[in-house]
């Protein structure tokens, strides 16, 4: 998976938020204040220009770029959420393909940050957690900057995506405080995060192991369905939480659909 | 849904420029979205930011100016600003003093605001932070984002302005804030939903017979739905969740808030039962406000929120203010 | 219907119990419904007594207070003040200089106001009138009642108030008032019906596609029902009728008034499409108002009323005045 | 006719306002500004507690009393139309009671006042027009004024109450400035009046007489439908105001049937 890939993907969940703008916007009306899709909506139609604008070199620049520009423009809840999210997926597969560069240049770059053990939520490594990235963001997004430019000389392999996930997931889990089951965006993602390393372990190709996630992405979905909430608006609602589909979780089930598409296969 | 707009995507910066037609005293900057005082910085006076989603109309960019706000951050409807417009708004408005960021407790919210606060710290802006959460419908509990703020921000916004005028120091103009708060609870209640204009419909059914209470300022749907009753039975569930939380006596400043599409007319029926609950309970609404202040666009209803008094508070709430939504003393 | 009262009847005495808690600075007789500055008269300063059907908040009880009105009469929803009324307040407020009656033009008003004015000469207060009739929805002509009277009341009140307050003689405060009126038109559109408490139900019904044109300020059905359109295209609409009727340039007063149950933001937005129609017709807002201000009960939609100033006209509207409503310059 | 017969008509007049108060304020709703039952309740509640409270001796005093509490009560266009009303047919029916006295007693009283020519329009006498009659309205309604304590010798004839009802239109076509066809309530109480005095000089009995003047008034506020207002609020409506009975006419066909209702028969 190159430059790309990455591209097409952010490209394809653009595309399928517009789709399901009104239904996603129809899901926080029930439990929120009814905005969800149009910020995702503005969010996305941002980043697709920033991609075509800057055309960044490798798969972590584009993810860089991918969440700057929605912590730039969603705001609300999902911006700094997903903003995150992108953005520490990037910042680990810039660093793993710094390593494997280093590794097959024999030179001895630092390796402690951007690998994240397991499949885990705990903060990742220094440096990259909470708001601070937002000043990385402003660096390292635009063109030329220092980190991310050797990444587009090395492809990123399953078990690359799925550690970016998984520091993706651990650094919204610790901007957002929210733990599985507390009917937010993260009982989509942690699933199928899972799902994703433990397909990368079996070495499964990327069209199975996406299929896998996605599937994991929609049961943890719906699995919000009969939960209180207990994070973000939703939960001001108690017990009339229940009955209703998280947004969040509904809108990281597209993030899956697309990747599942853009593998084609 | 009919709104008067030219289109949902166009709507905050049309409002927004309709406000620099209207308030010469104001200074929009409609690319950033930022609304500022005139002239600016005020050297030596802490910096004043607050902001949120629009649609609570006049909060905020309505009570920026003497005596209150130095600058206001709209976001889209509903939606917190973004930290940039924070982050340029406080290094506008930093006269050496620092900045106080004053932040309704909604996720949002609050994560736009740290994300920005953190990186003026490390652009050298030195930014102390009030979270406003007065909103008793919602338990502060770890099972819930916390308690929403509200109409308490008015309050906030009004005296620590007041405080921060007379040049105090960073520390203490955050101290008053959190006092402000720390003593000011609301509670609200809907007779209809909001249409968000992107959104198109109504964000929540209400039967003729219903009302909605324990809501928010977002449209959300509160608590419970009940059947509709009389001004001064509405008004004692909204003062008794209120009293239940903090127990109202002495002097007392007191909102009556109109939720957007609610006349004044309906709002003063409401505060004259409001006044005569607080006299019940041997508290005195020595200050009050009746009006559409902070909103849920369209929403119809109303909130009360009450702050318990004492003389530094009353002083600065009295101190002069001239803002286009609150103005009095000079 | 779903309104914050306690029944249809009481809705007037409960509005104004709340307006005599909401604000120490008037003196409320509720009985008679009349409501008053705090002390009164002021001698050698011409009174002005305005009023006309409740349901129009904060006109006119919000205006009542220095610079404005010095009492004002509030009917029942909709209905003229009884002749009772207006008597006693010109007898309270005369303070040997003669009376003011400012009155909008709508029959019930006028036959109220002119058996009041009539008994009060008689019993030796002098009383001069002002009729307001501005809207330009309504031809003047045999045909009709004549030109209603709605926003530019607003203007009469707060300008003529500030003259009277310099100690003007009534002829003299008479002759400004009348000017204000002659430079004064306004036009009105309705996104919604309002609803009478009495009678229960919406005034008129209206298709979510539509919007009526040229309504006035009781729920009253416009000149037609047109498809509703933008922001842009129905500020056209009231700006072309107002300048059909007096071609608009050099400096203005501009009023953009919300109906009652529109929210602030889309106030703005239409204010943001008049200051550019102005400009258009080479004419400037030196001076604007943007909110609720003469209202129809919950009706959603706005008026816009437009004065052409003069010097003196623009000195006496910046004046101070302290009232509920309006507030500023002291 | 005595002053028992003017106290139950007024009464039941109040009763059928009552009864027809949200059709009145129906009608309304569609021209004007939805009060006008509203109004004329809660003016005829009061009027029947003055009535009450003070038991006016002659039914010229009934009448002004009537007209008095309307005018202190209703306020709006039909307050000080109606209160002028019932005080000029008042003032009429103690003129001529009056009259009628010192014709017995043989004595000159002047004769100028009260008695209306004909069925015209025209102003009634000097003194009685306008609003300086609510001047007189606070002297003459009180118990113990001079003007109306003679009425209660004298039985009131039909021609005597045709008079006075010529003497009320007539205040309320100088008041109000309208004419027949201009959509008001002109367009009831003219014709009704009419037909009144027609049955007087007929020498109809007073059941007959009330018929026809009920079907003439009736008929009247009928033909207010397909005609566009000129005065009051439906004129703002222009042609849209065409369609729709005047509520005021309506209101005005309530105090006939309330008039044949009281005569029995
Ligand atoms: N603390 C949190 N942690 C993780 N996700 C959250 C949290 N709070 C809210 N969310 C997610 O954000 C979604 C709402 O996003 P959005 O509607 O765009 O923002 P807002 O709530 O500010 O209007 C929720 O459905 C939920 O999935
Ligand atoms: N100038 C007038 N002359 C005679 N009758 C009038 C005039 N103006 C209004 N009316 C009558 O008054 C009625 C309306 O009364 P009401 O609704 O009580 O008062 P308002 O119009 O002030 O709300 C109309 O239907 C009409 O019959
Ligand atoms: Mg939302
Ligand atoms: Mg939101
Ligand atoms: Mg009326
Ligand atoms: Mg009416």
């Amino acid at each position: 998976m190159n430059a790309q890939f990455f591209t097409a993907w952010v490209e394809e969940t653009a595309r399928t938020i517009t789709a399901d703008r009104d239904r996603l916007t129809a899901l926080d009306a029930a439990i929120g204040d009814a905005d969800h899709g149009t910020n995702l909506d503005r969010g996305f139609t941002a980043v697709r220009e920033a991609l075509s604008a800057s055309s960044p070199a490798g798969p972590g620049a584009v993810l860089i770029l991918t969440g700057t520009t929605l912590i730039r423009k969603v705001g609300g809840a999902s911006g700094p959420l997903y903003g995150t999210a992108y953005r520490h997926m990037g910042t680990t597969l810039t660093a793993r393909a710094a390593q494997a560069v280093a590794g097959r240049a024999g030179t001895g770059l630092d390796s402690t940050s951007g690998a994240v053990p397991g499949t885990g939520i705990e903060a990742p490594g220094p440096g990259t957690a909470g708001f601070t990235g937002t000043a990385g963001a402003r660096d390292e997004a635009g063109p030329g900057g220092a980190p991310g430019d050797g990444d587009h000389m090395v492809m990123v392999t399953l078990a690359d995506l799925a550690a970016a996930f998984e520091a993706g997931l651990a650094a919204v889990c610790e901007l957002g405080g929210a733990a599985e089951g507390d009917k937010t965006m993260v009982d989509a993602l942690a699933p199928a995060t899972r799902a994703l390393a433990e397909a990368a372990r079996a070495g499964l190709k990327p069209e199975d192991a996406f299929d896998a996630a996605l599937a994991a992405a929609r049961a943890g979905a719906r699995a919000t369905i009969p939960l209180q909430a207990r994070k973000g608006r939703a939960s001001y609602l108690g017990e009339r939480s229940a009955g209703h589909e998280d947004p969040g979780a509904a809108s990281t089930v597209l993030l899956f659909t697309a990747l599942r598409t853009v593998a084609g296969g | 849904m009919k709104k008067l707009i030219n289109s949902a995507e166009s709507v905050v910066t049309d409002t927004l420029a309709g406000m620099a037609e209207a308030h010469p005293d104001l200074r929009i900057d409609l690319a950033q979205k930022i609304v500022y005082r005139r002239s600016l910085p005020t050297p030596g006076k802490v910096g004043l930011v607050s902001g949120g989603g629009s649609g609570h109309e006049p909060l905020h960019a309505g009570f920026v100016g003497h005596g209150m706000l130095d600058a206001a951050c709209p976001g889209e409807v509903f939606t917190s600003p973004v930290p940039d417009q924070i982050i340029e708004a406080s290094h506008r408005v930093d006269g050496g003093a620092g900045v106080l960021h004053i932040v309704k407790n909604y996720t949002g919210d609050v994560m736009n605001f740290q994300m920005a606060a953190e990186l003026c710290a490390e652009e050298g802006v030195e930014v102390g932070t009030v979270l406003v959460n007065d909103d008793v419908a919602v338990k502060d509990s770890l099972y819930t984002a916390g308690r929403r703020g509200t109409g308490a921000t008015l309050f906030v916004e009004k005296i620590t302005g007041a405080l921060a005028e007379t040049g105090a120091a960073l520390g203490e103009v955050a101290r008053i804030a959190g006092q402000v708060n720390a003593r000011s609870r609301s509670f609200g209640i809907a007779l209809s939903s909001c249409t968000v204009p992107a959104a198109g419909k109504p964000t929540f059914e209400l039967g003729d017979g219903e009302v909605e209470v324990g809501i928010g300022i977002h449209g959300e749907p509160g608590r419970a739905r009940v059947p509709a009753a009389s001004a001064r039975e509405l008004a004692r569930v909204a003062m008794d969740a209120v009293n239940d939380d903090l127990p109202l006596s002495g002097d007392v400043l007191v909102m009556v808030n109109g939720m957007g599409g609610t006349p004044l007319m309906e709002l003063y029926v409401v505060f004259a039962e409001v006044a005569a609950y607080l006299r019940e309970k041997g508290a005195t609404a020595t200050r009050s406000l009746v009006g559409n202040y902070v909103t849920s666009l369209d929403m119809q209803g109303f909130s009360v929120t009450v702050c318990l008094l004492n003389d530094e508070l009353t002083r600065l709430w009295d101190a002069p203010v001239q803002t286009p939504a609150l103005r009095w003393g000079r």
